[in-house]
């Protein structure tokens, strides 16, 4: 009983965050209510017997990944969202998706609900840390050793895109906007001609 | 009647117990705060707060009378709902660790079937933890991890440029610092074997030479370095230097609002001693204690808890030494320590650690 | 108990030497990221090493391509089969010739072509590991792997607007593809219950929710057909193809491409099967086949006829490619129709032998492209290619093969790929599939047209401008005599390695279990 | 041929001679990379003619060795056969032979191409290299086409045929050449595409019937007489259209023939001979060589279809050519009439029909390349080919004209002139036909003759005409008195042409014979019936007796 | 009365839902980022909610590769964002228009 009154709380202010996120034109309400989210579904994995996953999930999405996007807003300073102008059309796109994905997503609870089996094993060892770890480095030692290289490929990836560029770069990027500048011209007296 | 008081006993005893835990927590982060003015008095030839009660041992008191009766200034372009929010976010991510500190030994020998309707059947230990997770150091990092946004939020919720920019050099420290952190925290986990607090004194608990600070030296530097950086204390406190951003983040704070920050950072300080004793230095426990008592009797448990809170408070003096010693770092000089040397250090340590750990158990 | 990463290792069930071409691949990202950390700017060192690394996988990975390697490493998460080794040969290819080509940059742009390398050395990981992930979670994580690399490699012209724009285009939609394959992931795992390839084909007979298998395979489907640019999840591709730079556009068709649809088959093929008599797999079977059909069909026209309203080389080549991902779908429908082992391993060997022809000769022409677009990619309208055909007679002939070659004229790698494909889907003699090759047959008369055009435009029209022709640097010569030979070669004496693909060593149905 | 000289050059003639196919593919492939090599080390693009040329003829001239020495007859009716595996994979072989259908299309194309070659003497000036690789590289596709027999091979002959002439085309044609080389281009690769449908189709029902897939026509042709593969009457028609499709395209049949008078026109000179006395050959030869064997069925039950197509073509090119006012484009009309008439023959499916055929689309190589090539002389001189800028050129160019006009006279079909006989068996044995025959009464063979007819008339009317036109009367146009008659090059390049047209037109006994049996074979095989009864409508008797002695008094 | 497997899946993909129409409806790429995010989070719920139903760590180990694979993603995401925003000074994906659609 306990435990589903906690669902519906925590359900229920996941979604409540997750329109707000929507909803919101400021970027940074949404990242808030986003955070919002990620603790309301990390109480929820706890119930569901993941209490390493909910630490994690607080630690990496709420603690790593959104502190970078709030820093993120608040170095580029970004102002409201503007209403969709020119792409009014995404309005009945998105529509139409919403739609689809709610009705499957009925189609999934109904199916669930209706199909005969019984949950296979309700004893959890399966959240427990100890055993998390012994599967990372056993049997998922693999993938953990993927994402290790993955995190470092991505730091080198944030590192070159925000580098600044260095002088020598930097002249021939002046150098290569005179000759593009130029080169238009050259284009235009080309097309004339033709 | 019963069976309601049956179900309802737990929660009153959770509730009791962290009721307890929380105010002793705010008394002495009370008492630290007057500690600092104390100290950093004496360090600086002057006798600090004596005014209030004999010694100044109600400032504290007087401190927060007067932090509630103040005007409470908003700004007036700043973003209303962030800007409430951000002081509460802040003090409930300091205080929420509380919940798995391992305050002491668990209290095993007592019977407790004197309690009426039979509501003490089946208990057979206190715990005198809160909520005993078997990620607890995990959590306390994740939950310090988020304490962050108040800090951001505030910055930017305050429409000010000083503010702008603590939030900004605050969450970059902290998410640099954290890394360290959490390398510093590595080593410890991977000799105790488990993330549990309490699983983690235990592993120390053999000898004082068991304590993790002689075998994890490097990372209880580490993690020392990086605790004053994530508490934004001196000489890490460069989201507040008042010399450069005039109060950073909270510049536009008052009254009640600049209380909880203020408390925030305090209780942020308890929690990071919590953590060094806990992972370097054997938490509650005290060598030979369990020769004099019975390891599980109340004594045992009252004396490991002092203990425990001592070693924390020498940590909190500590923190007041360093502030009256040391001068702040710059930004780029923060940044630059924190990945191109903590870093590594911490990684280092933990490499060395594995090899070590391997070759031991071979 | 902290022996357990050596006891593991130890294990029968790990075969280490399966996935040595990866580990050398990786650890080659890492010593090249390193050497250029310590010794910055030695742009042509650090492609020498990244070739040298491929070169290496390839041999190591050409050494496991016997009879008596086991067909599973890592207790079943990597599959060791004919898919995974000839895809694998794909990427590595593509790799080394995108290596080749960037080295325009060594020339002209000083761009951080060691981060490049390196970059592009962590992609070519991710495309092997989605050719050799048995495990969803291999699978994931490699497209991931790969699409984080390309994420940064479409935005690597950071001071140029069309490629940055292009990067956040990639990255948003990307991103987003990834939310729906991950989604249908996570629901065929709550339907079989188990993420690894073998159990899932094995429980797709009882599943213990077949309503999430179908929707699972919906999921799954737009996640790859994202990957592979079908329609109509192929609106990211124009644009990014067009601000990408040159060489990474290339890549960019060609490698992820091929990598996509290792996975898709691997999945789909694999772990959908179609099992006699057992209606829930019939069910799941069909319905995906019919949804990649008309797919397939509408990749095919949609990709051709938006083409030929391109004035854009780049454009152009993209929606080729998603014409051509199309073409290759046919083949992959081909392996999903076969009634028998070989005749799937035929079918999916006809895929591996398109993509490899695509590859060369997409890269060739990305090649003569990058070298024509000189600095920032500026010469890639077709005006710019107006009758450079005898005024620069090597490049411009070369273009036109490799032209003719995606047209899929005989005697190029192209026509021998189109008839692979077309055979398998001949083959189940199924009515859908039949449409679907003519429908593939008379897009490929449509396609005429606009690769006709960047011939007409290069030979049939005068040059009213100067025309400087641009210095090849070693690089591109290279990679264009690989691409020319290729196409030739994949064209006339493709016999050997198509016995080479579709010989099975390996019997791909029968992983072993965990 | 290889029975002079000792021994040992013996065994290299006999290697030649068992390899004479594969070497008439290659020398001109082996021909382009010398002319490449040429120009790359010697840079004078002059002499590439003559490097082209002297490669041409010695091709012209291994081409004899076919006629000269049958060589051993292979089991399935083939000369000069080579079956070696090419994609095992795919079980596909080169496998190449020729037979009476195809020997005098192979040479053909290698008596056009000295030709093509020496009339581009001083027609193409600028990027020479490239033309005469391309001319080189269509050679060998065509020679390729002709002499495949692995459906694959043939496909990519055919297709690759497609490029070099695209090329021509479009570098060196006149003012609207890209528009003429894409339609070219996208017309037939349409057709063609569906027929490689069709073939891995046919792959794929070998397999079926028989277990191994096969790409060999022979093999295909073998399981399909001894009746093992049959095909339902929907795979059966598709099969048959899409090949068929391919080859109308390619002929043209009517509704698929303006592509031609485009490519025609706007072909360089060699380009437009090229097209005319081979490429289109492509289209007819496929469709008597794989459609009526591989098909039969399916070639009678859409034969009427294909004999209006053709007989509309007949009488729709004679009209539109009789209104053209460009020399070449009416040129390029009367083609689309001519091989109308070829198709018409072809579906007579009567022996002096698909003899005449053949006969005929040899016929309108030499003629029709001839006069390809006559307007080119002018055109070279005047740079400008409308028939209102001419006139009374007779008087200015006496050799010239006296050449123009007998080739005209050939295209019409005067007696003692080779279009004569082509189109007299044609028209002989489509009123012979009795594959229009509804019912005994209703025949419609008779009508389709007499429609057919007509069109002999109109293209006499059309040539003349415009030969009165540009030839007689008074010289209206000044800039056309100064005109230079035709040179000792350009007379000695119309001289074989003339030569055979004048030979073909009274002795064609030799053509006839070769082609004999493999066009008899065919026609056999398509009024055969599946189940290997004979179709009514063949015969043999007194009246076939009486039309080869008619046949004999014509040849005499 | 413990809420279903049912239940969880509904919650996971009403979320999924909401972040697919947020990152169509955002105009910014900030915001899209999030609700690529957001979206992400909801497959880890149905994840977690199966390896409960399962008993199998399979799941959550799966979440956890998630998230790592989010955190690259976040920080090269980032980067190409503060990338596109120095040489335009806005984030607004309508901006992103050089490349014509």
């Amino acid at each position: 009983m306990a435990s589903t009154i906690l669902f519906f709380l925590f359900a229920g202010f996941a979604i409540a965050c997750a329109v707000s996120m929507v909803y919101h034109k400021n970027p940074l309400y949404s990242a808030v209510s986003l955070v919002g989210v990620f603790v309301a579904l990390s109480c929820i994995y706890v119930t569901l017997a993941a209490p390493f996953i909910a630490v994690v999930q607080i630690l990496i999405y709420a603690g790593a990944i959104m502190v970078l996007v709030i820093f993120v807003i608040m170095l580029l300073n970004l102002d409201e969202d503007k209403p969709l102008t020119r792409l009014r059309y995404l309005y009945a796109v998105g529509g139409g998706l919403g739609l689809i994905l709610l009705v499957q997503t009925m189609f999934i609870f109904y199916a669930v609900l209706r199909a005969p089996k019984d949950p296979v094993d309700t004893s959890q060892t399966a959240g427990k840390s100890l055993s998390i770890g012994q599967a990372m480095y056993t049997e998922y030692l693999l993938p953990v050793e993927i994402v290790g290289i993955m995190l470092l490929m991505a730091i080198i990836g944030g590192v070159i895109l925000v580098r600044r560029l260095e002088p020598g770069q930097l002249k021939l990027v002046v150098d290569s906007e005179l000759d593009k500048r130029h080169e238009e011209e050259e284009k235009d007296d080309y097309r004339i001609a033709f | 009647m019963e069976s309601v008081l049956k179900t309802a006993f737990p929660f009153v005893v959770y509730t009791v117990g962290i009721l307890l835990a929380f105010q002793g927590v705010l008394m002495i982060v009370a008492y630290t705060v007057l500690a600092e003015r104390k100290v950093l008095g004496w360090i600086q030839g002057r006798i600090g707060p004596n005014r209030v009660g004999p010694w100044g041992v109600l400032q504290p008191f007087a401190d927060l009378l007067k932090f509630i009766l103040k005007e409470d200034l908003v700004p007036d372009k700043s973003t209303k709902f962030i800007y409430f929010l951000a002081p509460l976010v802040a003090l409930t991510c300091a205080l929420l660790p509380i919940v798995v500190y391992p305050f002491g030994p668990s209290i095993t020998t007592v019977d407790w079937s004197f309690l009426p309707y039979g509501l003490g059947d089946g208990i057979t230990r206190l715990p005198l933890t809160i909520a005993q997770i078997d990620v607890g150091v995990l959590f306390v990092l994740a939950i310090t991890s988020v304490g962050v946004y108040g800090i951001a939020l505030a910055g930017w919720s305050s429409n000010s440029k000083y503010s702008l920019m603590g939030g900004l050099r605050s969450s970059a420290q902290m998410i640099s610092y954290e890394l360290a952190m959490g390398a510093s925290v590595l080593g410890v986990v991977m000799l105790a074997g488990t993330l549990d607090l309490n699983g983690i004194i235990y592993a120390q608990i053999t000898s004082p030479f068991r304590w993790f600070i002689i075998p994890q030296i490097i990372g209880f530097v580490v993690f020392l370095i990086a605790a004053f950086a994530e508490t934004n204390r001196v000489p890490f406190d460069l989201p507040e230097a008042e010399t450069e951003l005039v109060a950073g983040f909270h510049t536009e704070y008052s009254a009640l609002k600049f209380a909880l920050f203020f408390m925030a950072e305090y209780v942020n300080m308890f929690t990071v001693s919590v953590m060094c004793v806990v992972l370097f230095l054997g938490g509650w426990y005290v060598p030979g204690l369990g020769r004099i008592f019975e390891p599980g009797s109340i004594p045992y448990a009252a004396v490991s808890h002092v203990a425990f809170i001592g070693k924390i408070c020498a940590f909190l003096f500590l923190y007041i030494w360093v502030r009256g010693t040391l001068p702040r770092f710059r930004f780029d000089q923060l940044m630059n320590f924190g990945w191109k040397f903590l870093l590594p250090v911490a990684l280092g340590n933990v490499i060395l650690t594995i090899v070590v750990v391997y070759f031991l158990n071979r | 108990m902290n022996l357990f990463l050596f006891a593991e290792l130890a294990n029968p069930n790990v075969n280490i030497p399966i996935i040595l071409p990866e580990i050398v691949i990786a650890a080659a990202g890492i010593v090249v990221m390193l050497f250029d950390s310590f010794f910055p700017g030695q742009r042509r060192v650090t492609g020498i090493m990244s070739l040298v690394g491929i070169v290496l996988a390839a041999v190591l990975l050409f050494g496991t391509w016997s009879a008596g390697m086991p067909a599973s490493a890592w207790n079943g998460m990597i599959a060791h089969d004919n898919l995974r080794l000839t895809f694998s040969f794909v990427f590595l290819l593509v790799s080394a010739m995108t290596i080749l080509i960037s080295t325009i940059w060594v020339e002209t742009e000083k761009v951080p072509a060691g981060e490049y390398h390196a970059l592009l050395l962590f992609a070519t990981f991710g495309m092997l590991l989605m050719a050799s992930g048995n495990d969803l979670v291999i699978i994931f994580l490699g497209l991931e792997t790969l699409s984080i690399a390309t994420y940064v490699m479409a935005g690597f012209r950071k001071t140029d607007l069309k490629s940055n724009e292009s990067a956040m285009k990639y990255f948003i939609l990307g991103s987003f593809a990834s939310a729906f394959l991950l989604y249908g992931m996570a629901l065929t795992y709550g339907a079989t219950g188990s993420t690894n390839i073998t159990e899932i084909a094995a429980r797709v007979a009882d599943p213990n929710f077949p309503a999430l298998l179908l929707v699972g395979a919906a999921m799954l489907i737009i996640g790859f057909g994202f990957k592979v640019a079908t329609v109509p999840f192929h609106i990211w591709t124009p644009d990014v193809y067009e601000g990408a730079p040159s060489p990474v556009t290339g890549f960019m068709a060609a490698g992820p491409k091929a990598a996509g649809f290792a996975s898709f088959i691997r999945v789909f093929v694999l772990g959908f099967p179609l099992m006699a008599g057992v209606q829930a797999s019939g069910y799941l079977h069909d319905s995906w086949m019919a949804a990649l059909s008309v797919m397939a069909i509408l990749t095919m026209t949609v990709g051709n006829v938006a083409a030929i309203m391109q004035d854009n080389i780049k454009r152009m080549l993209a929606y080729s490619s998603i014409a051509h991902a199309g073409y290759a779908m046919v083949g992959f429908l081909g392996a999903g129709a076969a009634s028998t082992v070989l005749e799937r391993d035929a079918a999916i060997a006809s895929v591996a032998f398109y993509m490899i022809a695509y590859a060369i000769t997409n890269l060739g022409a990305f090649a003569i492209v990058t070298l024509l677009g000189q600095k920032n990619d500026r010469r890639t309208e077709f005006e710019d290619y107006n009758g450079i055909g005898f005024r620069s007679p090597v490049l411009s002939f070369t273009l036109s093969l490799f032209m003719l070659s995606l047209l899929g004229i005989p005697l190029t790698a192209g026509f021998i790929g189109k008839v692979l494909v077309f055979r398998p889907a001949l083959e189940a003699q199924n009515t859908l599939l039949t449409i679907v090759v003519v429908a593939a047959v008379i897009n490929t008369a449509i396609s005429a047209y606009y690769y006709l055009r960047l011939i007409v435009v290069m030979f049939f029209r005068e040059r009213t401008s100067d025309w400087v022709e641009p210095r090849i640097p070693a690089g591109i010569a290279a990679a264009l005599v690989i691409a020319v030979i290729g196409v030739f070669y994949l064209g006339i004496f493709s016999s050997s390695i198509i016995e080479r693909f579709s010989q099975t060593t390996q019997s791909i149905g029968s992983v072993s279990s965990r | 041929m290889n029975g002079g000289g000792p021994r040992s050059p013996s065994y290299i003639m006999d290697l030649i001679a068992e390899n004479i196919l594969t070497i008439l593919i290659l020398l001109p492939v082996v021909g382009a990379l010398a002319v490449l090599g040429h120009q790359i080390f010697w840079k004078q693009e002059s002499q590439l003619k003559w490097v082209t040329f002297a490669i041409t003829l010695l091709n012209f001239l291994l081409s004899l060795v076919l006629v000269f020495d049958k060589g051993a007859v292979s089991a399935s009716g083939f000369h000069f056969e080579k079956n070696v595996p090419w994609i095992s994979a795919i079980n596909t072989n080169y496998h190449v032979g020729v037979d009476g259908l195809s020997l005098w299309l192979v040479i053909l194309t290698t008596f056009i191409m000295p030709i093509a070659v020496i009339s581009t003497w001083h027609a193409v000036e600028k990027k020479a290299t490239a033309f005469y690789i391309f001319l080189l590289l269509l050679e060998s596709a065509m020679i390729g086409v002709f002499v495949s027999l692995d459906l694959l091979v043939f496909y990519l002959f055919f297709e690759a045929s497609l490029i070099p002439m695209f090329f021509l085309i479009g570098v060196w044609g006149g003012k609207d050449r890209i528009y003429a080389a894409v339609k070219f281009f996208i017309f037939t690769a349409i057709g063609s595409l569906l027929m490689l449908v069709a073939i891995i189709a046919l792959y794929f029902m070998h397999a079926d019937a028989t277990g191994v897939g096969t790409f060999d026509f022979v093999t295909l042709l073998n399981t399909l007489k001894l009746g093992n593969m049959t095909f339902s009457a929907s795979a059966g028609a598709f099969l048959f259209l899409a090949f068929a499709l391919a080859f109308s395209i390619k002929v043209p049949l009517f509704p698929f023939h303006t592509w031609l008078p485009d490519a025609h026109t706007e072909a360089p000179t060699a380009g437009s001979v090229i097209l005319a006395a081979v490429l289109l050959k492509m289209g007819t030869y496929g469709l008597m060589r794989f459609n009526f064997t591989l098909f039969p069925d399916q070639a009678r039950e859409f034969a009427p279809l294909f004999i209006v197509l053709a007989i509309i073509g007949i009488v729709y090119g004679a009209l539109v050519a009789m209104v053209q006012p460009d020399v070449k484009r009416l040129v390029a009309y009367s083609s689309v009439a001519h091989m109308g008439f070829v198709i018409l023959g072809m579906f007579s499916f009567t022996e002096w029909g698909m003899q005449g055929a053949v006969y005929q689309m040899l016929n309108h190589g030499v003629s029709t390349g001839a006069l390809f090539l006559l307007v080119g002389f002018i055109y070279e001189r005047r740079h400008t080919r409308m028939i209102s800028d001419f006139g009374g050129l007779a008087n200015v160019m006496p050799i010239y004209a006296t050449i123009f006009v007998i080739t005209a006279m050939s295209s019409v079909g005067l007696p003692f002139l080779n279009g004569f006989v082509g189109e007299f068996l044609i028209m002989v044995g489509m009123w012979k036909s009795t594959i229009l025959s509804v019912t005994a009464t209703a025949n419609w063979n008779y009508i389709a003759t007499m429609v057919a007819g007509t069109g002999v008339i109109f293209a006499a009317v059309y040539l003349l005409w415009m030969i009165q036109r540009v030839f007689f009367g008074k010289v209206t146009n000044d800039k056309n008195r100064g005109l230079a008659d035709l040179s000792y090059r350009e007379i000695g390049l119309m001289v074989p042409l003339l030569f055979l047209m004048v030979f073909m037109g009274v002795y064609p006994r030799p053509f006839l014979e070769a082609t004999h049996s493999s066009v008899t074979e065919i026609q056999k095989r398509v009024m055969q019936r599946a189940g290997g009864e004979i179709d009514h409508a063949h015969v043999p008797g007194p009246s076939e007796e009486k039309t080869e002695a008619h046949l004999e008094i014509q040849q005499k | 009365m413990e809420p279903s497997l049912a239940t969880y899946l509904a919650l996971s993909g009403i979320l999924f839902t909401i972040g697919a129409v947020g990152v169509i409806y955002k105009r910014n790429a900030i915001g899209m980022f999030m609700c690529i995010e957001l979206m992400l989070n909801a497959v880890n719920l149905t994840f977690i909610a199966f390896s409960r139903y399962y008993a199998d760590t399979t799941g959550q180990l799966f979440v956890f590769m998630v998230m790592s694979v989010a955190a690259a993603e976040a920080a090269v995401g980032l980067g190409i964002i503060i990338s596109f925003f120095r040489n335009r000074i806005s984030v607004d994906v309508d901006d992103a228009s050089i490349l014509k659609n």
